[in-house]
This record gives C-alpha cells, structure tokens and sequence, in this order.
C-alpha cells in the first residue's frame, strides 16, 4: 500500500526527515510516536504531497507521490487526513463540510454529495449536527467531523496528525473510539499520536522517531515492554 | 437688496441632493477601488519578494501623503499631462487609489489569516489550487476580514468630505454653501454631521457585531 | 486658440467666485448670481454659447486658468504684475476701493485702529498682499489671519474672533447692514483695485476679445445696468488718467 | 498642453516649507499627547459601563461614536465656525488641535479598549494573587503590556494626526500644506509647491515609522521587538 | 490552615457553587477533580479573594476572607497561586517575574529581591534562565517560573489551578515533579487537575466536583478504587 524508501526532506538547512524507510500494508494500523519536532508531522505531510522532499521516494499504491507527472489532486482522494486543530471549514455547515469535496473534486452532484456526506456523518455520531456551524461544535465532535470530511472521499487510507491532542480530557474518548471503529472496519490508517493508550490497543505496529529518525518499529508489546533503544526507553519513561 | 436669507424648507433638498452625491462619488470609488484592491491585496500574497516590494511600495505612497494633496496635485496634474477631468472625475479617481491602497492591505491580511492547517486540509481532500481559493481561502479570509473592509468604506466615505476642495458640491460643501447664504453655521452643520453619522453608525455597529459573531 | 475652442465646445467654461456678495453669491434657490455671474452670461451670448459656471474660491482661481480648466476667470480678481507672470489679463472690468469691516466692539475708526488688531482676509487677495506689506513695520502689533473664502471672513468677523476683515467697498455695505454686530470700517488706504478679467497667457486673441467685450459692455450700457442692478450705486469709471493700458 | 513648471520659487521657499513642517509636527504631537490621555479615560469609562449606565459613560460613548463617525473636517469646521456660533473663539491652531485631538480621543479609545481586553484576565489575578494592590497590577503588568499591544495602532494614529493636520489650510492654520497653499497664492503655481510638499509628508511618514519601530525595538525586546 | 462552611457562589442568575463545606489541614494536599465547569477554578478564586461569595465563609488561619476589614493584599501573599495558562509576566525576565512582587509588595531591596528570585529559580531547576524572557521558555519552563513566582512571597498554602492541562505531554512531568517536590517539603496544596496519576500518588485527599456541587471526598485510593457516587464513577471511567 505504502513504500517509503530512503526518505529524505530539509526545510532549507534544517535536516527533518533523515532517511526513512517504511511499508505499511493494506489493512494495518500504524501508530507513530516520538517527540515534539521529531519529524512525525512533516512525515505525513510528505505522504500526502504537501511537502516536497529531497531526496528517496514514496509509493501509494504504485503512484511514485512526487514524480513531477503524478496528479496529485487525485492522489490525494485515496489518502484522507485528519489535522491537530482547526481543520474544519468556519463558513460551511457540518453537510456542506463533507460534501463540498465530493461535489467539486468528485463531481457528485448536489443531491448525491448530500445524501452519502449525511451517511457519513450518521456513521461517526453527528447525524444531528448536519447543519450546524463548527463553532456551534464542540472540539471532539469538530474533530470527528474532520474525520467525516476525508471518509467522504471513500480514501483507502487515513492519515492522523494527533487527531486528538487539541482535545480537553473528556472529549478525548469520543474520537479515539471513532479511530477505533475504522480500524475494526478494516481502514489502513497511518496515526501520529500521544495516546500510548490508543496506540498500545490498536495499533498492529508502532514507530518511534528522534530526530528524524525512525529508531524503532515492532508490534506495540514489543515497543512498550521491551523497547530496544536507549531513546524510546527515555521517552516512554516520560510519557509515562 | 438682500443677499442672504435664512434657511428654508427647500435647503433640506439641497442638502439632500448633496448627501446623494456624497454618497455617489464614494460609493463608485469603494466599488472600483475595492475590486482593484482585492486583486491588489491576493498579488501581494503570491507575489514574489521584489514583486511584493514594489507593489506594496507604490500602494504605501497613497497612504502616506494627505489626502487633501493627493486631490490638490491630481485635479492640476491632469490638464498639464493633457487632459482635464472635472471636480467629480478627478475627485473619483484619487479615492479610488486610496481606497485601492487601504483594500489591498485588509485583504492581504486576509487571505494570509487563513491559516496553513486550514488550506493543507482543504488540499488534503484532493482540491486544486483555485478550488481551495475559490472555496476555502476567499470565503474564510475575505469573511475575516469584512468588518475591515467595512471600516475601510467607512472612511472613504468620510474623507470624501475633501473632495469638496475641489468644488464639487458633496455634502459638506454644500452645508458651506448655505452657511455662506444663511450664516447659520451651528445648525447646518448639526444636519450635515447627523447625515455622515446616521451613515456610518449603524454600518460600523453591524460591522463590530458581525465580527464577535464571527470571531466565536 | 480658447476663442475656437469654445465656439467649437459650444460652452463657455466661466470661473467666478461665488462668496462675494453682490458680485457673486448663491440666491435663496441655491444658484449662482451675482454680476461676475451676469458678466458670464453676457460673454456666453456673445459667443453664442452656453455658459459653464466654475464655482471657485479665491486662491483656486487662477490655477483654473493655468490648468486649462476653465477658459476665463471672471472673479474680481486685480491685475498684479506677479500675477500677469501666469496668467493673461484683460483690460479692467471694475475697479472697488479696499475697505475694512470691523465688530462693534473693536473700536477701530482709523486704518491706524487697526494696528495690535486682528484683522483677516481671504488667502490669495490683494488686500492680503498689500496689508503684509505693513508686516515688518508694525511687527509684533501686525496680527493676520488668512480665511479660505470671504465668507469666512464675515463669519470670523462677525463671531468676534477677529476684529477686523478687508474686503471691497461693495462687499462691505451689504454686509454691515446684514449683521448687528459687523459695522463699516475705515477704507484702506491701497491704490484702487482694477479687477479684470484672467484668461491663458499666451493666448492673445482671446484677451483681445475679452477686452472688446469689456468695451462694448460699457458702451451699450449694460455695465451701467448691471451695477444699478446689483450694487445700487453709480458704476465707477474703469480709466486711468495720463496713461495709455 | 503647454505648461511650464516654475520650480525656483518653490526652492527658494524650501527653508520656511520645513520650518512649516515643525508647525505640523507640533500640532500632530500635542494632539496625539491629548489623544492618549483623554483616549485611556475614556476607554477606563466605556469599560467600566456594565449594565447601567452613567450620564459619565454616555458622554464617553457620545465622544467616541461622534468621533470616529463623522468626517474629521466636519469636526474641524466643528471647532471652527460651530463653536463660535456660541462665542467660543479658538484660533486656527486651536481649531485644529481641538479637532485632531478629539478625533485621536475617539480613535485611541477603542484600540486602548481593545488592548485592554485582550490582556488575559490570568494576568490580573495572578499579579492580585501575588498580592499586588490594583494600583500596582495596572502600573507593573497591565499597562506595559497594553502599551504593546497597541503599539502599532498608535503609531498609525500618529502617522494619521500628521497626514490630517493638512486640514489645518482649510481653517486657516499655516501649518505645511497652509503655508505651502499662502506662498504658492503669490504665483499660482500651486501644483509645483504641493508636490513639494507632499515628498516631505513622505519622508516625515518615513521618519514617524522610523522612530517608532526602532523606539518599539527598545521597549519591547522582551517579546522580540515589534 | 483553611476553612470553608456552606459557601455560595453566584455569578449573576448562574450558581456555580452551592454550599461547600470543606477543611484542609496544614501539611496537607488535596486534590480537586471534576468536569468543565464544575466550579473547581471558581473555589480557588474565592478562596483567594479573587472573587466575592453570596452566602458561607472562608477563613484562612482565622482570617475571615471576605471580611470587609480584611486587608487582602496581606492574605494573598500567604497564598500562592498557579494557573493553567498566561501566567507569567510576558514583559519581564524570569528573574524580574520572581522579584517583582517581594520588591514592590514586601518592600524588599532590589538585590535581597533578586537574591532570593534567583534562589527560587534554582529551587525549581530554572537556575541557567534568569534573564530570559517567558517567551523564550518552554511551556513547562513558563509553569515552573509561576511556581517560583508565587514560592518567592513564601505562602503557606498553594493554589494550583489545572497547572498542566495547557502543556503538551512531555513537559507535563516536569512541572509534576516542582509540585511533588513541594509536596515532600510539606507544603499545604490545593490542586484542580486533569492528572488522574498524580492526584493519586500524591494527594492525602481527593475531592471530587460536579455542577457546583462537592459530591465526593477521601483518601485517592477510596475515591478512585470504590467511589459512592454514580457520577464520581461515570467521570473517572470517561478519563480512564
Ligand atoms: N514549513 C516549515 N518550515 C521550516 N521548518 C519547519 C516547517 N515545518 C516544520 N518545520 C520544522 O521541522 C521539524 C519537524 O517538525 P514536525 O512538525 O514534523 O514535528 P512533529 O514531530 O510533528 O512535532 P509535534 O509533535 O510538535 O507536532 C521541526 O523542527 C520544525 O520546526
Ligand atoms: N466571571 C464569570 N462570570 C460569569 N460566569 C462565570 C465566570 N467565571 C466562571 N463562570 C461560570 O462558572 C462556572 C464554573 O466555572 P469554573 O471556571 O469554576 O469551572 P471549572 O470547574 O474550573 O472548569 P474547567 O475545568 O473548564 O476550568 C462555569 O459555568 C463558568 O461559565
Ligand atoms: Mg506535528
Ligand atoms: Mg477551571
């Protein structure tokens, strides 16, 4: 499904993403851990074409993502991302929200868009927001709405960026059960995260980054009970 | 012979009549102005580093000269460069750059409010560049800033008042006119001051409104 | 040159001053009126055309000129010689003696009153040139203040924030009957003010023209007119003794 | 067209242009010095109106809304033949420091207002919480960080106040654009003499924003200048 | 040290506490927990004279708190207090943030001033930033200068209002090692907070808020391992 090789990506001389090599295969849920800085964001980021890189490649399903030629608009509909903060749009409804997308990049029309982005909705519990502004939502139930959005556009993949860390305590729950309920669906699903809860549970592997570097990768006993590197060691005790 | 009389019933109509023109010049100069100020403003954020230099140079002079000057200078350079506008095209004209150079900052900041999360999340879904514009950076950033705009407007509105330095009979100088004839000059200018704030108050009033409402 | 130009346009564009009762003022339907105004028309018809009345205040009016904006001025204005450097002049078409108005309560009598006085002027008139000329004299006691318009002038005169204004004779009467508190003044001791007529500099033919209209107003008796109309009194003669114009 | 610009008589006035420029510089000062103070009293009074209000905060919001609604060269005529219809006579400067000042007064409220405001309110309790009186909170936490705030607002107010004294002509105050309007009314060569002066309306905007980010560098490194 | 019977506390036609009674002993530290809204920040307030009350009283060391004669200048600086966010002085080096209040509050000289911040900082491991302005501080650097802050007046008690939930996870642990510091030293706490694990390990008490309302008090290991009350229970299952 995914095929990093070598990966390497500098915000001018600041070296970010040092080397990274990684498959993720259909189905699996992959949890990354590490640092604030450590490159975790900037590594989904370059997954997604957002960011350019300097050098290795990445593979989507056989689409080399930063070959000059691949179309990326359409890249980009596979592979659904969900953001820290703030991500839904202020001036739509929660409807207009997930269907805007499948309206203008799919084409759907009006009455399709509605109908599937109001199943969509239905389907993370906020059948009763549909035409509610985000300010009139709370954090989690805008973030859930965030994950709404990119499950419109039927992605194979979900990409999350601390989905959750944004969150007062409380609100925290409802959306790692929302995580919890695509990865039983069977979602590939690519998870940066502070929840070592969530990533211990769901997770079929989890990644450690320092520095730019993936210093580890193992199934989540292994990384939580027997982590091999001195970094993660240090890290996980802090995290407690 | 008597050449002054008091104020009269019919000197509302004039004020009236002068109101309407005050709001014609400032209305056509804040509707080109901010047209030209939008494209202004978005060139600023794509530009490049000289590009935004000197547009953002060229656009500060307007802000920094009286605009009193600008009037003077433009309404004499016109027939000198060989053709002559009147008061009302001259007086156009030089708000129009004004409002073009105080448009072009409020969109600016703008556009740039929207904030990168927002735009790779828009991206992220597959949206092109001028989708994302045209749904997500415009809509956002161009609501963000309305209660700007709003004041912008406003104060074109008010500093049009100047253009009277040209002789086109606005409202202000259409109030000097009949102080002239009737030497009442606390009452006129009671009417025409009621005029400018019963413009401006409640616009300013929706504007800061809508702005709480939208900054929750 | 402007000669064609406004037979060809078919209006004339005519700059007068509009804050200078009886020569120039709104009437109570807001219009322009006044002798310059009447002058306008006068010229207009002569022309055949229609006329385009410039409302300017006193400093603007020559800059209509120099700008092309307006084709002649006919706005009492003197025939200085620092002017004639920018614009053309006509023959005189009037000629008003400068004279003060003071407050009631200003106690001015004599022009020498009016030293230690306020006293005002419209910015760009003679009256204001000449009266500077006492500047280095009367030092501390000369106290000047310039006003956009003449209006101002009888405003700031009138609310007691200067004692004294100058202006012409013809102003002055009006004015003083107008307000309790506005009396006449001393006259002022300048030479007789010609006011003419100002058009482009370079533009001879037209001045020319000018100046025969001006003539011809006078000989068919319309200057006479006029004056009676709106000044009341008998119109002033426009030569000077001894000397060819 | 055939004109020909005359710019020795504008040379030859340059030095009392820039001595005109001084009267300007005065009167944008001494307004903006009046600005501040009546503005921060009348943002403490707009503030302070929760729930009832005074005939005090009524002339505070009369003051503001007056003020930022209106023209200023409404106000200045205001202050010119307005009140003397009432026998109050204000000379030209007068005229125009009432004006400016009362224009800046309204304007300077609403952005110290804003700045106030946007002072969170742990920054108060904390300073209480320390035991600071209110007096000391305001003069050691609240104040330096609303002056920061408004930093940038106040000098645009400045820059305003200057570009706005132009005004200053049509009321009869010799300040630049007055004086330059008095020697150019000899020649009537009003073109050349305001495009003389509005290069130095530029370069003193210039020098305002100058002074002001650098002042603003001093008193602000703490938060990485302005 | 402090107590509080039947006290009211409305703010306009809302009641955010309806008649508390609790006792905290010196040496003694308890921690409050509860949703958004609960009143928990409110409590301190009043406790602080921060905010006036409606009905009850709090006395602190037999000082009447909302005694009109009180003078509460004088009883704050017994009372230190931390909050969530904002807190330290944006304008001041942390030196100056510390030495502040001694100099204009006690009368302290400027160097006894700067001595004793300077001692303080060290205590709370800021030795090395003392001129350093709170914008060039970490999060939990920020958090320890207020602690310093408020030990420099030398309180005999210590507020802390949710003194960790605005910090990203991994600066949580430093500011939670300077308060269970203080907590050894024996210093008399109060502490709203999110962190179920260091209300546990380090509370004598734990009390439990829910709309205004004390519903819950005891040893952390009663009230997280048997709580009585249906909410108690329904709260801490939703924070885990
Ligand atoms: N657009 C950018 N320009 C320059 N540097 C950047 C940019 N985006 C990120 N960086 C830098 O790249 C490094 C990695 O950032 P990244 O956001 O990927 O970290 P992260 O692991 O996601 O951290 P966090 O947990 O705080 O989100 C950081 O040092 C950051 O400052
Ligand atoms: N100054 C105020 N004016 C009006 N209502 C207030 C004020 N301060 C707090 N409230 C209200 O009082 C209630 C309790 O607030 P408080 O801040 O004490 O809750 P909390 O338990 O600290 O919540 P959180 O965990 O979100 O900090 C809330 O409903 C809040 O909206
Ligand atoms: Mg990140
Ligand atoms: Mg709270």
């Amino acid at each position: 499904m995914i095929d990093i090789t070598n990966l390497h990506k500098r915000f001018g001389p600041l070296h970010v993403l040092k080397g990274i090599n990684l498959t993720v295969d259909k189905g699996e849920v992959l949890s990354v851990i590490g640092s604030s800085g450590s490159g975790k964001s900037t590594l989904l980021y370059c997954i997604n074409g957002l960011e350019s890189i300097q050098d290795g490649s990445i593979r989507v399903d056989d689409t080399e993502v930063h070959h000059p030629k691949t179309d990326l608009n359409r890249l980009r509909q596979k592979l659904g991302m969900v953001f820290q903060q703030w991500n839904s749009f202020p001036h739509l409804t929660a409807l207009e929200n997930v269907a805007l997308a499948p309206r203008i990049v799919k084409g759907q029309s009006k009455s399709e868009a509605s109908e599937r982005a109001s199943e969509q909705l239905n389907h993370v519990g906020l059948g009763d927001k549909l035409d509610s502004y985000p300010h009139a939502l709370s954090g989690g139930q805008q973030q859930r709405l965030a994950i709404a959005r990119a499950l419109a556009m039927e992605p194979s993949l979900m990409l999350f960026d601390e989905a959750t860390s944004a969150l007062d305590p409380e609100l925290v729950g409802e959306v790692l059960d929302t995580m919890r309920m695509l990865a039983r669906e069977g979602m590939t699903m690519i998870c940066v995260t502070h929840e070592m809860g969530f990533a211990r549970d769901v997770s079929d592997r989890v990644a450690y980054f320092h520095q730019g570097i993936m210093e580890e990768i193992g199934p989540p006993e292994q990384l939580f009970n027997t982590p091999q590197s001195e970094h993660t060691r240090a890290f996980l005790s802090k995290v407690r | 012979m008597d050449y002054f009389s008091g104020l009269q019933l019919k000197d509302l109509g004039f004020l009236a009549e002068a109101a309407g023109r005050t709001l014609l010049i400032s209305g056509v100069s804040i509707g080109i102005g901010s047209l030209v100020g939008l494209i202004f403003g978005w060139l600023l954020t794509v530009l490049g580093r000289t590009g935004r230099f000197l547009l953002n140079a060229v656009l500060d002079v307007f802000r920094s000269i009286p605009l009193l000057i600008q009037l003077v200078l433009f309404y004499n350079l016109f027939p000198i460069i060989g053709f002559s506008l009147g008061p009302f095209a001259a007086g156009t004209l030089v708000l129009t750059v004004y409002t073009v150079a105080l448009v072009s900052n409020v969109t600016r900041s703008g556009l740039e409010s929207v904030s990168p999360d927002l735009r790779r999340a828009a991206r992220s879904l597959g949206l092109s560049y001028w989708q994302d514009m045209r749904h997500i950076v415009w809509p956002v950033g161009l609501r963000a800033v309305f209660p700007a705009w709003v004041g912008v407007a406003l104060s074109v509105v008010k500093d049009s008042a100047l253009v009277s330095v040209l002789g086109y009979v606005e409202l202000l100088r259409a109030s000097q006119t009949l102080i002239t004839r009737t030497q009442e000059p606390l009452i006129i200018l009671a009417i025409a001051g009621a005029f400018y704030f019963a413009l401006s108050f409640p616009m300013a009033r929706a504007a800061s409104l809508y702005e709480k409402r939208w900054a929750q | 040159d402007t000669l064609d130009e406004v037979v060809d346009r078919g209006t004339l564009r005519c700059a007068v001053v509009l804050d200078f009762p009886p020569i120039g003022y709104w009437n109570d339907n807001n219009e322009p009126a006044g002798f310059d105004v009447e002058y306008c028309k006068d010229l207009a018809n002569s022309l055949g055309v229609e006329v385009d009345l410039i409302p300017a205040t006193w400093s603007e009016r020559l800059p209509l000129i120099v700008t092309g904006r307006a084709d002649v001025v006919i706005g009492s204005t003197s025939d200085s010689l620092e002017r004639a450097q920018t614009v053309g002049f006509s023959i005189p078409y009037a000629v008003f003696v400068s004279q003060a108005i003071v407050n009631t309560d200003s106690g001015i009598e004599t022009f020498e009153d009016m030293r230690g006085k306020k006293v005002a002027a419209g910015v760009g008139t003679v009256q204001e040139q000449w009266y500077e000329e006492y500047a280095d004299d009367w030092g501390d006691d000369y106290r000047y203040q310039g006003y956009q318009s003449e209006n101002e002038v009888f405003l700031a005169v009138e609310q007691g924030k200067v004692d004294a204004g100058m202006t012409g004779n013809i102003v002055a009467g009006p004015i003083a009957q107008r307000f309790d508190n506005i009396e006449l003044g001393p006259v002022l001791p300048f030479t007789a003010d010609y006011v003419s007529m100002a058009g482009p500099r370079k533009d001879v033919s037209w001045l020319n023209y000018l100046n025969l209209f001006i003539q011809q107003q006078v000989r068919t008796g319309r200057y006479e007119e006029l004056w009676a109309q709106f000044v009341g009194s008998d119109a002033p003669d426009l030569t000077v003794g001894g000397v060819y114009y | 067209m055939d004109y020909n610009f005359h710019w020795q008589p504008v040379i030859g006035r340059l030095p009392d242009l820039l001595l005109a420029s001084l009267d300007t510089l005065q009167v944008a000062a001494l307004s903006i010095v009046l600005g501040i103070v009546i503005g921060l009293l009348l943002a403490i009074l707009r503030m302070n109106a929760r729930g009832r209000w005074t005939p005090l905060q009524w002339f505070a919001v009369a003051w503001i809304e007056i003020a930022r609604n209106t023209p200023v060269l409404f106000q200045l005529f205001f202050f010119g033949f307005g009140l003397g219809a009432w026998g109050w006579h204000l000379s030209p400067f007068m005229i125009v420091l009432a004006g400016l000042s009362f224009n800046c007064a309204g304007y300077l409220a609403e952005n110290f207002r804003g700045g106030f405001q946007s002072i969170p309110d742990t920054q108060y309790r904390a300073a209480r919480s320390v035991g600071m009186s209110a007096g000391q909170t305001y003069y050691h936490i609240i104040i330096p960080q609303v002056l920061r705030k408004v930093w940038h607002p106040l000098t645009n107010q400045i820059v305003w106040a200057v570009l706005m004294s132009s005004l200053g002509m049509l009321v009869g105050y010799q300040e630049l654009t007055g004086s330059a309007q008095y020697f150019a009314s000899r020649t009537y060569r009003i073109f050349e003499y305001f495009a003389v002066v509005a290069l130095i309306y530029y370069a003193l905007v210039k020098l305002i924003l100058m002074a002001s980010r650098m002042l603003g560098w001093r008193l602000f490194r703490s938060e990485g200048g302005v």
